[in-house]
């Protein structure tokens, strides 16, 4: 394998690579215009880099450290869609915020890139790097309104808990390359099967759980809600969505790749952990009074939903952790958006009860909140019931995982309460005082967003089931 | 037992040693003199498995920069860490259950390890008779390219977020500029003034 | 006699010849540096046309083992406040720190204590740890002065340790190895082939334009790393007293101070057997073959010693004659012209060499 | 004990005897010497006035700074040691190949080091 095909195969990292040295030289060069020059260079960037994904040749490169096949590639565009979106928010609310540094594009833009290598990893020092070069440009991400008590805080309890889930990562990796005898994802499976070893077990138990607290899934998810509150909420927006796409793939090509012939083993474990996420996301959430604590653990439950699917362990299964992931991501970046646009006397309203009456001061958001809210709760026909549904059809012709379904099914029931509670605020409560006029962007996000939850979903539906029939196929699971 | 071993057992002794102290020393200057101590000791491990290059680096690195930085956070930052410590015998128990954990778990590794040995098929290294640098220096910089290119963007990723976090600009500072000070001439620093007696100048 | 030689081979043996050359070079270091000390002080005294020390001995020879002994026989003064056990550990750390890097320097052929194959790595590692015993001793005192010093001194040392790397790595590209005494061998055969010229004359002259500008930038990186004027500020007299020093009186004073030499001449040795080919003689030695190796050895680590009092003798004369810098000239140099430098440096020269090794 | 470990057993010896000697002196200034602490004698350090505060205190950011950025290039130095060695040692194809890599990596930390520059982190103040 030579390099050119090597740097063929992996030409959306390399564009972003090049596009982050660039912009970063540019911004330091260009002053004023900084800000709006690399966000848009960093959104073409990362458009550019979608379309060559999705154009691009498939293969492995760098003697199978890096992959690219039908799974990274759905993911990479949706990674860099997300990105983007994020990019998009963030500007404006930057120089709203009066910290208008271009720095931002550029980290999530680095972000982005770490994101793709770890959807296209094919062996643990790649997944590794991958998820290094993702978090660490987070962790800044978070912390990036430094004057803002609330916001170093995130950053910091979100560094110091990634860097103990990176050490339990490694650890894992380390055992796991000490019993198989390698660290690339196909010489693992080559070398493990039969009943895996003591150290093949604990070494996959630790990596589970690094992986765990990388998609927030309970009991892995202490930091999710503080870290969701305290960080500038276009960044919780990115936070909730691509790292989280980026995650779960990463999560399930390992498993699929380096262990297939464990999977009763992980699947049981991965079971669990999806159980556990759904109903500390489900009961948790119902004590929230701050609309992003409450996403927190929206997003907790939801991942515990698209852990179900993978622990299916079956190719119906990836495909619908894949399908729930694109669904989810969109609907909570609309979520995020509603919240960027809402702000009352210049702060943004952040709590429950400040939504009072949303519908009589902002009808168009309030019904984007209600479409949104809606959706994630599962009704028909908006496009989280499509999501819900792939999971729950997966793991009911799972054998053996019917009762988790069920306690999926039930643990859904009791969430929907907080959705219903957010939509009887808006709807039936007497408003608090006049709202500030929204910011285009975010209103523009918010409310394409609710549109592809409802009605657009259904056509997209055709679309992006066979893709991700085609992605989840390139797991290699029966 | 041979010197080896006994290395082995005298540096591992003193590295558990002090990560115990690096724990419960109730200074926090002494707590990193301690994680210094065992970082040396690691690298005594290293060197006893031959990795001489690892060794240095994690003195170089690890002892000759992280540490420095950890030194001076504690050192200079007015951190009040009694009330830190306060909150140590509250979490103590979750910490024993999870450390209890993973003992068991190293203990259980380890048994596997002594009775069946760890990887199965592994190719045992080949002897090639160069140093284990020059070893490392062959393959990283081109069957692990990937990997090395992309510990370059790691590395850019840390020094973004270092300036974006803590670089901060002094209004009003005076800087030194030194191209200025040289392309000063007589024509710019000085102008001659005939001042008219009792009047004095005003710029 | 075969007794002996087996009895050297047995483990206490071994550990008795080890300890012995050990000795030697601990001892032997040791006692250079009292003479350096007053070569230093003389210099100093000359360029001011004072006579400096000039009666303990004939000319003074002896002034540094008076003050040895003058500072045995002081009071060790602990302050209030300060953490005891640091306060007494920095000075033992300063001193260790500094001689162990001795443990791996070829002083002639085949004299050299401990052979390892990363030897440069080991030597800027102990060199990086040396601003321990500087923090340490600033800390434990519990004094502002002493405090600022070790600040200071902290982030000068750490700047300049950036560009000294990227220097060692322009000479490893030379020679190919970190072992110093293949890097010294590799410089064999007159001046012409010593790293500062390029290192092999047919083939790398080109390379002297690289080479003479990084041993200068080494030379100047190495005052700063020792604190040696124009550099001295973490103990500039005028602004803070002594720097880190201000609180210790007696030997843990002078153990910082011999630390302090004894760091100036490894350094010194550093540039010795980096650029100017170590114990190699400035000419081709084909006449050595024949003499006893004992003395092949020695006309070496002759050699060697006239090259390491040279390089003192420069870092004398610029303590004497170069005003101090100021701190923030001092960061601009570290950061803004040695780090760029030698890095463009490093890509001249292994460009240089894998182009023209077809 | 195989040769390579006893090329490292001479600095341990180095190591005892260093630590034992620089003991020696501070025991033997200890032994030989006076012992008459006071209250003046053991205060620290001060223009003429007892010292208001303790000593260590808060200091720039800029130190951390400089610290953190010190690390990110010894890193970078890290990586080139390797190389240095075996640059010339791999046949002639690999070895360009691993300059250009390494080149590669250089590049990337040079647009860090240029955005620094122009940002003022290397200004001090």
């Amino acid at each position: 394998m030579g390099l050119d095909s090597a740097l063929t195969i992996a030409q959306p990292e390399l564009l972003l690579a090049a596009a982050a040295l660039g912009l970063l030289v540019v911004g330091a060069y260009s002053g004023r215009l900084a800000m709006t020059l690399v966000s848009w260079g960093a959104m073409l960037a990362l458009g550019a880099a979608a379309v060559l994904a999705a154009n691009g040749p498939l293969g492995q490169a760098f003697k199978g450290a890096f992959v690219s096949d039908g799974a990274s590639v759905f993911a990479k565009v949706i990674i860099y869609a997300a990105s983007g979106v994020a990019i998009f928010l963030g500007e404006r609310w930057l120089v709203r915020a009066g910290n208008a540094k271009f720095e931002y594009p550029v980290l999530v833009l680095l972000a982005a890139l770490g994101m793709g290598m770890m959807v296209s990893a094919g062996d643990l020092i790649s997944l590794y790097i991958g998820i290094e070069l993702q978090s660490l440009a987070l962790y800044v991400l978070c912390a990036f309104q430094r004057d803002d008590a609330r916001a170093s805080e995130a950053g910091l309890k979100y560094f110091v808990l990634g860097a103990l889930s990176s050490g339990l990562l490694l650890y894992g990796a380390s055992l796991i390359y000490g019993f198989a005898g390698s660290t690339r994802f196909a010489d693992i499976a080559g070398a493990v099967h039969g009943p895996a070893s003591m150290g093949i077990v604990f070494g996959l138990v630790f990596l589970i759980c690094g992986l765990a607290f990388k998609v927030s899934a309970a009991p892995f998810h202490m930091w999710t809600p503080d870290v969701y509150e305290g960080a500038p909420t276009p960044v919780t927006a990115l936070l909730s969505a691509a790292p989280k796409v980026a995650a779960m793939v990463l999560f399930a090509r390992v498993l699929a790749q380096a262990f297939p012939h464990d999977v009763p083993q992980w699947s049981q474990v991965v079971t669990a952990i999806a159980l556990i996420s759904v109903t500390v996301g489900a009961l948790g959430g119902l004590v929230q009074k701050n609309l992003k604590r409450l996403l927190a653990y929206s997003s907790i439950a939801n991942i515990g939903y698209a852990l179900l699917g993978l622990a299916s362990g079956s190719e119906a299964g990836l495909q619908a952790m894949l399908m729930f992931m694109v669904l989810y991501v969109i609907d909570v970046t609309g979520f995020f958006a509603c919240l960027l646009a809402l702000s009352r006397g210049g702060k943004p309203m952040e709590t429950l009860p400040s939504l009072a009456g949303l519908v009589r001061l902002r009808p168009g958001l309030a019904i984007a909140i209600t479409i949104l809210s809606l959706s994630v709760l599962g009704l028909p026909p908006l496009s989280g019931f499509w999501a819900k549904f792939y999971v729950f059809k997966a793991a009911v012709s799972t054998p053996g995982m019917e009762p988790a379904a069920v306690y999926g099914l039930v643990m859904s029931v009791a969430a929907a309460f907080y959705y219903l509670r957010i939509i009887k605020t808006m709807w039936f409560d007497a408003p608090e005082g006049e709202t500030d006029a929204p910011p285009l962007d975010a209103r523009l996000v918010a409310l394409g967003c609710a549109a592809f939850s409802f009605p657009l979903v259904i056509p997209a539906l055709a679309v992006l089931d066979p893709l991700a029939l085609a992605a989840a196929k390139a797991f290699g699971l029966a | 037992m041979d010197l080896q071993a006994i290395a082995f057992y005298t540096l591992a002794a003193i590295m558990l040693a002090a990560a115990g102290l690096v724990v419960t020393a109730r200074n926090p200057v002494h707590s990193v003199l301690f994680l210094i101590l065992a970082f040396f000791s690691g690298a005594g491990l290293f060197v006893l498995l031959g990795a001489e290059f690892l060794a240095m680096l994690l003195i170089v690195v690890y002892v000759g920069a992280v540490a420095v930085l950890f030194l001076f956070v504690v050192m200079m930052l007015d951190v009040d860490f009694v009330s830190l410590r306060s909150g140590f015998a509250q979490y103590m128990p979750v910490g024993l259950v999870v450390s209890g954990l993973l003992l068991v778990e190293m203990v259980m590794v380890s048994g596997a390890v002594a009775s069946s040995g760890a990887a199965a098929k592994v190719k045992a290294a080949a002897v090639t008779g160069r140093s284990n640098i020059e070893e490392i220096g062959r393959v990283l910089y081109t069957d692990y390219v990937y990997f090395f290119q992309a510990a370059g963007l790691v590395l850019l990723v840390a020094m973004i977020g270092a300036i974006v976090l803590t670089l901060r600009h002094k209004p009003g500072v005076r800087r030194q500029n030194i191209a200025d000070q040289t392309a000063r001439t007589r024509k710019s620093g000085l102008s001659i003034v005939k001042v008219a007696t009792g009047e004095g100048i005003s710029e | 006699m075969g007794d002996i030689q087996d009895f050297w081979g047995t483990p206490v043996g071994w550990t008795l010849i080890t300890l012995g050359e050990v000795l030697l070079v601990v001892v032997g270091v040791l006692i250079s540096l009292a003479f350096l000390l007053l070569a230093d002080r003389k210099i100093w005294a000359g360029v001011q046309m004072r006579k400096g020390p000039n009666t303990v001995g004939a000319f003074g020879l002896l002034q540094s083992f008076a003050d040895f002994i003058k500072f045995l026989m002081k009071e060790i003064v602990i302050p209030a406040g300060a953490d005891r056990t640091v306060f007494l550990l920095a000075p033992l750390v300063s001193f260790v720190l500094a001689f162990i890097g001795w443990a791996v320097i070829p002083f002639a052929p085949g004299w050299v204590v401990s052979n390892i194959n990363v030897g440069i790595l080991y030597l800027l590692a102990m060199s990086s740890l040396g601003v321990y015993g500087i923090i340490m001793g600033g800390w434990a005192s519990n004094s502002k002065y002493p405090f600022l010093g070790s600040l200071r001194s902290a982030a000068q040392m750490v700047s300049y340790e950036v560009s000294i790397g990227f220097i060692i790595v322009t000479v490893i590209l030379l020679t190919g190895s970190m072992n110093l005494q293949t890097i010294v061998e590799h410089q064999s055969g007159g001046f012409w082939n010593w790293n500062v010229l390029g290192g092999g004359l047919e083939k790398n002259w080109p390379m002297a334009f690289v080479m003479v500008p990084m041993m200068v930038m080494f030379f100047i990186s190495a005052l700063a790393e020792t604190n040696r004027p124009p550099f001295d500020l973490p103990e500039a007299e005028s602004e803070l007293v002594a720097g880190y020093q201000v609180e210790y009186s007696s030997t843990p004073y002078l153990l910082f101070m011999i630390g302090e030499y004894s760091n100036i001449v490894l350094m010194c040795a550093m540039i010795s057997i980096l650029f100017f080919g170590g114990w190699q003689a400035p000419f081709p030695t084909p006449f050595l073959a024949g003499w006893a190796p004992i003395l092949a050895s020695l006309f070496g680590l002759v050699w060697f010693a006239i090259k390491i009092v040279f390089w003192f003798f420069m870092f004398a004369m610029i303590k004497a004659i170069v005003p101090r810098y100021r701190y923030d000239q001092l960061m601009r140099l570290g950061w803004k012209i040695f780090l760029p430098t030698s890095l463009v440096a490093v890509a001249v020269v292994a460009g240089w060499r894998i182009f023209t090794s077809v | 004990m195989n040769a390579f470990l006893l090329q490292y057993l001479p600095i341990l010896v180095f190591l005892a005897v260093a630590v034992v000697l620089g003991a020696l002196f501070i025991v033997g200034a200890w032994a030989l010497a006076p012992k008459h602490p006071d209250p003046e004698k053991i205060s620290a350090y001060e223009c003429g006035f007892n010292a208001f505060e303790d000593a260590r205190m808060k200091f720039d950011v800029r130190f951390y700074l400089v610290a953190i950025l010190f690390i990110i290039f010894d890193l970078e130095v890290a990586f080139l040691f390797p190389w240095a060695v075996s640059l010339m040692k791999l046949p002639h194809a690999t070895g360009l190949f691993a300059f250009w890599s390494m080149l590669g990596f250089l590049g990337v930390l040079t647009v860090g080091f240029i955005y620094e520059w122009k940002k003022g982190a290397l200004e001090w103040e």
